[in-house]
C-alpha cells in the first residue's frame, strides 16, 4: 500500500460530496412511470434552467420497456457546473406508486416532497425529516381535462408548473417553451399553457414560492447548446461526409442512425423534374437498415471498399456479432467506423443502462493476433468532433476505428460548447491513388511501399484497371497476393503492428490537469469526466490534491505513459467491473499493475461524485 | 481461368470485342480448384459473357464468399477489383460496394454452404432489397472446400462419398428466391455453356438482383454415383426446356430461333431477351407457374433449366432508396457537408 | 536489461538446435503437391518408424486447397524423443517442381536429396555440397501402372519404398502395414505392394543402403499410440458422456465433430425391431451440423440448459461468431464446452496453417465484462483428458469452458501414451437439484444460496414445476427474477468474478520443471511443448539453465504466480504476434510486465526448437 | 398474464383441466407491455389452450429471443421453465433443447424482426429440420422493443407512425415456411382467440415445425391508419375462410361443424383435426395450392387466416436423426460411457 497514507488524517468525513443545497445548486428526482409523457414535462424544465444561463444536467433512467415500468429522471442544476448525477436529492417529484419507498429513501433530510394530494398521503411516502408538499394534480386536471389519455399528460405538464414555481424559474421563458413546441398545434398549445398555470398557480397560492433550493439567472449558457451525443454524434458523421451508413437497430444506438437519416434527409437531398414533369427527391446518401449487426458491418466494409465514408452504430450485442468482420476489416486494411453507445453486459444486460464495458472487447475486437484504434468522447460535443475524426483515422490507416460512446452521452442531454466547425476541413481520405498516380507508377502492389505510418496505397474498384488487384481475409504477401508463405504473411502483419502504433500519435491527446506537486493521479474516461472533477474538487478541499488525466484515444501516446510516471501512483476511475481501461493501460504501455489501482462502478446509472470521492478515499485510506 | 495451361503465344491472332479487348484480357489467374471442377467452368462462362458483352473491366467489381467456389473471382477478370470476404457475408458486401458506387457491375459468386447455410439470412435480404447484382451461386450440394459435408441443397436420398444418405429435405434457391420476390430467377449446369453464357449476360443486363443457380458438380466429393448434383445425374435429368437468346441493345439477333414459342423481354437498357420455351405456354413473368413447374418438375426429378423467371419492372434498390445518379463516390465533399452556417443554424434547436 | 547478462559468455554458437545426424536422429522432409495421394506414402513411413520402437513425428503442412498446390509432409527421428518440427533436413524427397527452390535450400550440407530421376536432374535441384539420389519413379511405374490416375499415387508408394530401403526400415513392418490398410481390397492392396517392392528394389541395387542417418529398432513405444488430437478430442467427448454436439464445418477443428459422430455410431448405436419387423438403428445421440457457428453453439447452450452434455468444435472465425451467445451462456450460468483448434488468424487468415493467437479472445470473450475458463492441451494425449475435464469444469462451474488446441495438435500424428480411462470416474454434473431436493426446499430461488464456489443450484427443464425458473440474458437477480436494480445486478455480477476465481484452483495445475539455482523461468503453452524442452536441453548443455513451466488451464493459479515470482526473470514462449499468453499473465495475476519477455513465433509452421533457442539466446544477449 | 389486474380472490370456483388445474396454474407474471398490445392477447389465447390440453406445466419449455413479443413467456405458465435468450437465436437454442430432451413441449414465441431478419438463417433451417416445437410469430410489422422500425414483414405502402412509408417489399413468413417445405404453417390474428386456440393446440399436437403466424398489433408504433397491421387494418381485411375445431385424442368432438367442406387430418398422438373450409375445395395438404391461395389473396389485399397447411407423415427432426426414444437427459452415464475396455480395443487400431 504505497498510496499517500499520510493523508488519512487530513480528510473530512462529513458528506462533501453532496452539494450544500440552495440557490443554483440543489438536485430533483422525478419519479415516473415510463409510456406516461413525463419526458416532455421534465424536459421542460430542464431547458427552461438552460435558458436562464444556469449549469444543469439531466439524467434519464428508463426501464427496457416501453411503457407502464419506473422510470426517473433526475435534473441537477449547480451554478459552478458540476453537473454529474447526484446522489441524493433537495426534491422528489412522487408520481410512481411503484417506487414510493425507494424514491422518499434518496431525499436528502430537510428535502422536499411534492405528491399528488388528489388522494391521501400514501404510507410509504411519510417521512418525518422532509417538507411535504401535495399538489392535488388529478384533481386540478380532472375539470380542463376530460379525457382520461390526455389528463394523464398534462398531469406531468401541471406538476412541471408547481415545480418551476417553487424553484422560481422565469415564468415566460417556461411558457415560451410550450408555445414552440406546439407551435403548429393550437389545441395541444393552449391545453398544455392551461395545465402549466393550473400547476403554477396552485404552488403559487399554497406554497412558500420560491423555495431555498431554487434558480437564479445566470449567464454562463450563451455559447453553450443543450443536446445528446447521438445527435452529435451523427452530425459529426453527416459533417465528415459519410455517405452510407449501414445499421440494426439497438438501444442505446439507434438514434443515430435515425438522426443521419433525417440530417441527411434535411441537407443531402434535392428535387429533379422527371421527363414526365413529375418531381422526383433524390438522395445523396444511402441509409441501409441491415438484417443484423454482420450485415450492418459488412455493407459499411463493402461501402469503404468501394471508397465511401460509412459507418454502423451499435452497442454490446452488435459489437459481439461484428466480431469476424472487424478482423476482415483489419486485415485486408479497409476504414470502417463503427460507433459504439455501450450500456450495460455482459449479454443483453440492462439495455437502457450505462457501462463502459466493451473496452477490452473493442480494443482487442476478432480472432487471431488485432488490435484497434478506439475513441473515448466524454460528451456530445465530442461525440461531434470524434466521429469526424473517425473517418479521417479510419482512412488515413485503412482500418477499423471505433468510438466508443455510452448511453449516458448518447441519450442525455448534456449542456455543451456550441458546436464548431471549420469551413476549410480538408478531408483526409488516407492514400488512394487516382488514374494519374497510377499511371506514374510501373504497377500498382496494394500492400507495399509503406509511408512513414507503415500505410500503403489503394485503390478503389470502377475506376481504373490498372489499379485492380485482389482483397482478401486470407493470408496474403505485401503485394497483394494469395500466400502461405511465414515470411510473406510475418512481413504483412508486422506492417500492421507499426502501422497501429503509429496511431497512438494521431488519436486525440488526453486531458490532463495537474497541480504542482501532487504524486497521485487520477486516469479516467469518457462520462466519467464531470464526476470525477467534481470529487477532485471536493478531495482537493480536504486537502488531498489529485492530478487529472482524462484518455481520449487508444492505442496510448507516449504522453500517457509520462503522466503514469510522473506519479507515484495513479486511481483509474472508470464504469466497469474489470477494470478494463486499467488493463489497457497495463498491456499497452507496459505498465507494472501495481502502479494502478481502480475505482469502478458498474451498476448501470451515470457515475455519481460520491462513489468517486468514496471509492479514492477507500484507496488512500487502505 | 481453368487449371489446364494455355500454350504461351497464340497461334492466330485473337477476335476482338468491341473495346478492342481479347478473350484473354477477361482471364483471371490460374484456378487452384481440382481439375474438372464444374466452378472451372462457369468461370469460363463468365469470362466469355463478359467478353461477349465488352464490359469494361475496371467497371467489373466481383466479389464472393468462403468456399471453392468463393475462390474463383481470382480466375477472371484480372483487370477488375475483386473481394474474396468472409464465409456468407458477400450479400451485404456487395449491398454496401453498390450502394457507395452504383455504376460498376456486381457480380457475386457464392457456394451452396455459402448462401443457403452461414449466409441465408443475407441471401433472403439481398433478395429482398432488390440489390442490383449478378449472384451465382455454384451449387455442388457440398461444402467443397471442407471436404464433403452436406450442404442445404443436397437432395433427400442423395449419398455422401462416404455412403451416408442425406435425409434433410434441400433448400431450392430457385424456389426460395423466387417466393421472396426475386425478380430474375434462372437456373442452369456448369457443363452447358451454350446456355449458361446467354444467360449471364442477361443477368448482367438486369436492373436487379439476378440469381443463377448453376448445377456445378464437385468431382471431388460429390461427384460419385449416388450424387444428385454430378455430372452423371444431371446430364440424365435436365431438361433444357427453357432456352434462350440474349439479344444486345443494337438489337442484332446472333441466333435464330424457332418462332413457335418465343417470349420476348425488354431488358433495362435496351436489349432485348428471348426466350424459347418448349412447354409453349410458360410464361416466364408468372412467378407462381414458374414456381408450380419447377416443384413439379422436382417431384419427376426433373431439373428445368434456363431463365425461369424475370420481372423488369421491380424497383431495384437504388429506386428503392431514390439514391442520386452520381455514384455516392463521386460527390465532391463540399456536396456533402452543409458547412458551418447550417451548423449554427441547427445549433439554434439546441437552445 | 535484467536477463543474467553474465551467461553470455558461456554460449556455445554453433548450431547445437540442429541435432547431429545419424541413426534415429534425422529428419525428412516431403514436397509434394496436394491432391495426388502423397498422404499415405508419408503416413507409412510415419507409422513403420513408430512400430519399429522409435520416437517420431510427421508434420503435415497444408495448404488450403483441395488439389494442385504444394504440401510439405516432415518426418522427424530422434531416439531421445525430441520430436518438434526440424528446420533442417537430412533428406528432402523433392516431388513438386513449384517449389524445388525452397525444397533443397531446406537441405542440410552433406544430406540427401531424393528426385524422380525419369527425367534430367532440373536445374533448380542442383547443389554442389549434397548427395543426390535419382530414382526413375515415374518411369519404374510406367509398366506396371498403365492408369495414370493410379500411377500419380503409387509413385508415392514407390519412393516410400525406396526411403525405407534407405533408412533401413524393417521391410516386414512396412509390408504388413499395407496388408493391413488394403485387406479388404486385394486389387489396391497388391498394387501397393508392388510400387513398395519397386522402390525398395531400387534402391537397394543402386545405393548404398542404409545411409548414415537411418533407424536402428528401439522399444519405446509399447505403451503409445500415434493419433492425432482431434480424435481423441472426439473420443474425450464420447467418453465425458456428450450427448449433443452442435457443430458447423471448418479446418482445422471438423475431424472432431466427425470422429465423434463416427464414435458414437460405433458406441451408442443400437438396433429396435419395429412392429412391422423391420429393423431401424436408435442413436444414443445428436450430432447437428448446424447452418452457422452461431446456430452451433446456439444448439450446445439449448442442449446443456435442457440438461444434456453438449460441445461444439470450432476454429478462429467460428469463436468471433460465437461471441454472443458466449456471453450469454456465461451470464445465464449454462454450461458449454467450446473446442477451439487454432489456426493462423486474423480473418481467414492461413487456414491450414497453426498458431495460438485466440488466447485474448477466448479470456474474454463476448461484450460486457466477462471472463472464461480455458484448458490449453499439449497434445492428443492431453485433449482426451481435457476435453472430458471440460465437461465436469462446465457443468460444475456453469459457465462455457473453452478447450485451445491448434492444428498442429489436433490434425497431426503424435506419439503419445496410450490413452486411460479410470472406470470408477464419476462425472461432476454440477449443483443440478432433482425433485427430492426441490421437495426440502421452501422454493427454489436461481441464483441464490452459493457454495464455496460461487456456484447457485439450477434446475433442468421437463422435469418439476416446483424448480421453473426464467432464464434470462438480460439483468437478472439473485433470485432469477428481471431486475434493472444497479444493486441487485452487481450482487449477481460480483458472484461471477469471484466464481471464476476459484475455478482457477479446479483447472489442471502447470507443468513445472525446476534444477535447483536457476533464476530464468520459461513459460509456455500447448503444441510448444516439444520445442521448448528440447531447447533447454541444448541451453542447458550450452551453460544456460531454465525452468520450465508449462500452462494448462486459465485462470492462472497461485502456482504459477509462485514460479513468475520465484525467478528472477521469465520469458513467455507462445505462437502468436502479440504475445498474448504473457498478456493474460500480466492481467490475471497483475505481473509487472518488465518480468515477462517474450519469444513469439507466429508465422504458421509447427514451433522448431531453432526458433526457440535462437529467440532465449537473443533475450539473454540483449 | 396480460396487463390488466385481475381480482385476487375468484367469486366462484374456477374450472379444472384433466390435471385438475386451474386457468390460473397456466398464467404467469404481470404482463409488462403496452396496454393493448396485441402480444397479451396471444398470450391470453396460449394460456387458454395449454389449459384445455391440460398439458403438465412442467413439460413445457418456453423460449423466445429478444423484442417485446419474445418478453411473453414470462407472462404464460409460471410453472414451466423458460429461456428469454438473445436476438434471432431462439431456433437454435429450441433445436438444441428439443435434441437434449424430446419429451418436452416446445413453444418458441419471436418477433417478425426476430425471426425474419436477425434470425432468418435460424428460421429457414428450423423449418428445414422439422424441428419438433409450436414456433409463434407475434407478428406486428415493426421492431416494437425499438420503438418502430419497418420490420421485413411491413408491407409495401405501409406507413410509419412519422409518416415514412415503407418501400421494401415484404417477407410473408407463411410463403416462405412453405416454400421450405414447412409441415404446419397457419396464420391467425390476435384479436381473433376463437380461431386461435384450437390452432395452438393442433400446433402442440403436430409432429414436427409448426408454425403460427399470428397479425399482433403494435398499439404503439404500428397501429395508426396506414399500417396493414394495425386492428382496423387486420379487422377489414382479414378473411377467416379456413377454420377448424381440434379434436383430442378422446374424440369427443366439442364444437359442430356444418358437415359441408370438412376436412379431417389425423394428428400423431391420434387426436383429430377437422377443418371447415370455405372455399369448398381448399386441400389444407396441397402445398402449392396453399401457396397460390394466399398469393392471390395477398393481391386482393386480403389476409387469409386458419391452418393453411398441414403434413403430418413428413419425419421430424428426431426421426430424421433416429434419436433414441428416452430422452437424451436421461440417459444414464453408464449407457454412454463406453468404457476402459473398448477404449484399450480402440488403442490398438493407433499402434
Ligand atoms: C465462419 C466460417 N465458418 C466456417 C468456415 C469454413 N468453410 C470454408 S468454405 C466452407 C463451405 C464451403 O461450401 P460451399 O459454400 O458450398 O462452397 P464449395 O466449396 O462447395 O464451392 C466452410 C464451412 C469459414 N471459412 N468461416
Ligand atoms: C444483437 C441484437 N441486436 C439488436 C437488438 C435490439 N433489439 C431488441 S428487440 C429488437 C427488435 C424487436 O422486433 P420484433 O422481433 O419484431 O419484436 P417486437 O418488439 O416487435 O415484438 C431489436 C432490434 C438486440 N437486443 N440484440
Ligand atoms: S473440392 Fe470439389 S468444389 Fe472444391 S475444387 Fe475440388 S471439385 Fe471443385
Ligand atoms: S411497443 Fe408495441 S409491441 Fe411493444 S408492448 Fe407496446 S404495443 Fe406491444
Ligand atoms: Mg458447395
Ligand atoms: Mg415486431
Amino acid at each position: 500500500m504505497t498510496l499517500s497514507d499520510n493523508l488519512e488524517t487530513e480528510l473530512n468525513h462529513t458528506s462533501r460530496y453532496v452539494a450544500t443545497s440552495g440557490v443554483n445548486d440543489f438536485a430533483i428526482r422525478f419519479a415516473n412511470v415510463n409510456g406516461t409523457g413525463s419526458a416532455s414535462a421534465n424536459n421542460l424544465l430542464l431547458k427552461s434552467i438552460f435558458r436562464m444561463g444556469i449549469p444543469v444536467s439531466g439524467k434519464n433512467l428508463f426501464p427496457s420497456n416501453i411503457q407502464g415500468l419506473p422510470t426517473w429522471y433526475e435534473l441537477r442544476v449547480n451554478g459552478k457546473g458540476h453537473t454529474a448525477r447526484a446522489s441524493e436529492f433537495d426534491l422528489v417529484v412522487a408520481m410512481n406508486g411503484q417506487t414510493y419507498r425507494e424514491d422518499v429513501a434518496s431525499l436528502k433530510s430537510g428535502g422536499y416532497l411534492l405528491y399528488d394530494s388528489s388522494w391521501p398521503l400514501p404510507k410509504e411516502l411519510m417521512r418525518e425529516d422532509v417538507n411535504i408538499l401535495g399538489v392535488p394534480l388529478s384533481n386540478l386536471c380532472t375539470e380542463p381535462f376530460p379525457g382520461s389519455k390526455e389528463r394523464v399528460l398534462l398531469r406531468n405538464i401541471a406538476y412541471a408548473g408547481a415545480v418551476s414555481a417553487l424553484l422560481d424559474l422565469d415564468h415566460s421563458i417556461v411558457s415560451e417553451m410550450l408555445d414552440e413546441k406546439y407551435k403548429k398545434n393550437e389545441i395541444l398549445r393552449s391545453s398544455n399553457q392551461i395545465a402549466l398555470t393550473i400547476g403554477y398557480n396552485y404552488a403559487k397560492e399554497n406554497f412558500e414560492c420560491p423555495l431555498p433550493i431554487r434558480v437564479a439567472p445566470l449567464g454562463v449558457n450563451a455559447n453553450k447548446i443543450l443536446i445528446d451525443g447521438n445527435t452529435t454524434a451523427a452530425l459529426g458523421c453527416v459533417y465528415a461526409g459519410a455517405t452510407v451508413a449501414g445499421w440494426y437497430p439497438i438501444t442505446p444506438a439507434t438514434s443515430i442512425a435515425e438522426n443521419f437519416l433525417k440530417l441527411c434527409e434535411r441537407y443531402r437531398t434535392f428535387e429533379v423534374t422527371r421527363p414526365d414533369g413529375t418531381v422526383e427527391v433524390k438522395r445523396n446518401f444511402a441509409v441501409l437498415q441491415a438484417e443484423d449487426e454482420i450485415a450492418a458491418l459488412g455493407m459499411v466494409v463493402g461501402a469503404a471498399w468501394a471508397g465511401a465514408r460509412s459507418f454502423t452504430s451499435t452497442s454490446g450485442p452488435g459489437i459481439s456479432l461484428m466480431n469476424e468482420i472487424i478482423g476482415l476489416a483489419y486485415y485486408t486494411e479497409i476504414p470502417a467506423v463503427i460507433i459504439n453507445v455501450q450500456r450495460t453486459g455482459p449479454s443483453t444486460g440492462m439495455p437502457t443502462r450505462v457501462q463502459q464495458a466493451d473496452l477490452m472487447t473493442c480494443a482487442y475486437a476478432s480472432h487471431g493476433d488485432t488490435k484497434h484504434i478506439l475513441l473515448f468522447p466524454a460528451d456530445p460535443n465530442e461525440c461531434f468532433s470524434f466521429a469526424a475524426k473517425a473517418f479521417d483515422l479510419a482512412e488515413h490507416f485503412q482500418t477499423p476505428v471505433m468510438m466508443l460512446s455510452d448511453l449516458d452521452i448518447g441519450m442525455n442531454d448534456w449542456v455543451v460548447d456550441k458546436l464548431e466547425w471549420d469551413d476549410n476541413y480538408v478531408w483526409d481520405r488516407g492514400r488512394v491513388l487516382n488514374s494519374e498516380q497510377l499511371a506514374e507508377l510501373p504497377n500498382f502492389l496494394r500492400y507495399s511501399d509503406p509511408d512513414d505510418d507503415y500505410v500503403t496505397s489503394r485503390t478503389l474498384p470502377g475506376k481504373d484497371s490498372k489499379g485492380a488487384y485482389f482483397t482478401r481475409g486470407s493470408g496474403h504477401d505485401r503485394f497483394g497476393g494469395y500466400t502461405e508463405s511465414p515470411e510473406a504473411y510475418q512481413d504483412v502483419v508486422d506492417r500492421l503492428t507499426k502501422k497501429l502504433q503509429r496511431a497512438a500519435s494521431y488519436v486525440p491527446e488526453p486531458i490532463i490537469k495537474s497541480k504542482p506537486g501532487s504524486n497521485l493521479g487520477v486516469i479516467t474516461i469518457g462520462s466519467c469526466e464531470a464526476a470525477v472533477l467534481e470529487a477532485l474538487e471536493i478531495l482537493d478541499e480536504g486537502g488531498v490534491s489529485l492530478d487529472y488525466m482524462r484518455l481520449r484515444g487508444f492505442p496510448f501516446d507516449q504522453s500517457v505513459r509520462k503522466f503514469i510516471d510522473d506519479h507515484e501512483n495513479c486511481i483509474v476511475v472508470e464504469q466497469n467491473r474489470d477494470a478494463q481501461l486499467r488493463s489497457l493501460l497495463i498491456l499497452d504501455l507496459g505498465v507494472d499493475p501495481n502502479l494502478l489501482r481502480s475505482v469502478l462502478s458498474y451498476g448501470g446509472f451515470p457515475l455519481s461524485t460520491k462513489s468517486v470521492v468514496e471509492g479514492i478515499e477507500d484507496l488512500i485510506k487502505d | 481461368m481453368p487449371s489446364i495451361r494455355k500454350p504461351l503465344i497464340p497461334l492466330a491472332p485473337l477476335p476482338v470485342n468491341e473495346l478492342g479487348l481479347t478473350l484473354r484480357d477477361y482471364e483471371g489467374g490460374m484456378s487452384t480448384l481440382c481439375a474438372g471442377c464444374g466452378h472451372d467452368s462457369i468461370t469460363a462462362a463468365i469470362t466469355r459473357a463478359f467478353f461477349e458483352l465488352s464490359l469494361p473491366p475496371e467497371k467489373i467489381a466481383k466479389l464472393s464468399g468462403i468456399g471453392c467456389s468463393s475462390k474463383t473471382p481470382t480466375y477472371f477478370v484480372s483487370g477488375a477489383h475483386g473481394f474474396n470476404s468472409v464465409h456468407g457475408r458477400m450479400p451485404p458486401i456487395v449491398t454496401g460496394a453498390n450502394a457507395a458506387n452504383r455504376s460498376s457491375i456486381y457480380i457475386g459468386i457464392s457456394g451452396d454452404g455459402d448462401s443457403l447455410s452461414i449466409g441465408a439470412g443475407h441471401f433472403v435480404h439481398a433478395v429482398r432489397r432488390n440489390v442490383n447484382m449478378v449472384y451465382v451461386i455454384e451449387n455442388n450440394g457440398v461444402y467443397g472446400l471442407t471436404k464433403g459435408q452436406f450442404s442445404a441443397t443436397a437432395d433427400v436420398g442423395s449419398s455422401a462419398k462416404k455412403g451416408a444418405a442425406n435425409e434433410t429435405p434441400p433448400i431450392d434457391p430457385v424456389i426460395l428466391a423466387l417466393s421472396l420476390g426475386a425478380t430474375f430467377v434462372a437456373r442452369s449446369f456448369s457443363g452447358d455453356k451454350g446456355q449458361l453464357i446467354p444467360i449471364i449476360k442477361a443477368a448482367v443486363e438486369h436492373k436487379g438482383f439476378a440469381l443463377i443457380d448453376v448445377i456445378s458438380p464437385c468431382i471431388q466429393f460429390n461427384n460419385h454415383e449416388g450424387s444428385t448434383k454430378s455430372y452423371h445425374y444431371v446430364r440424365e435429368h435436365e431438361i433444357k426446356e427453357i432456352d434462350q437468346v440474349y439479344i444486345p441493345p443494337s438489337g442484332e439477333i446472333t441466333a435464330v430461333l424457332p418462332e413457335d414459342g418465343i417470349v420476348k423481354v425488354k431488358m433495362f437498357d435496351g436489349s432485348t431477351l428471348a426466350f424459347r420455351t418448349l412447354p409453349p405456354h410458360y410464361d416466364p413473368r408468372d412467378r407462381e407457374g414458374a414456381m408450380h413447374y419447377v416443384n413439379q418438375a422436382r417431384l419427376r426429378r426433373e431439373i428445368p433449366t434456363g431463365l425461369l423467371f424475370i420481372d423488369e419492372d421491380a424497383p431495384d434498390v437504388h429506386e428503392l432508396n431514390s439514391t442520386t445518379d452520381t455514384p455516392l463516390v463521386d460527390l465532391p465533399y463540399e456536396s456533402l457537408c452543409p458547412g458551418s452556417g447550417a451548423l449554427a443554424r441547427f445549433m439554434e434547436g439546441f437552445k
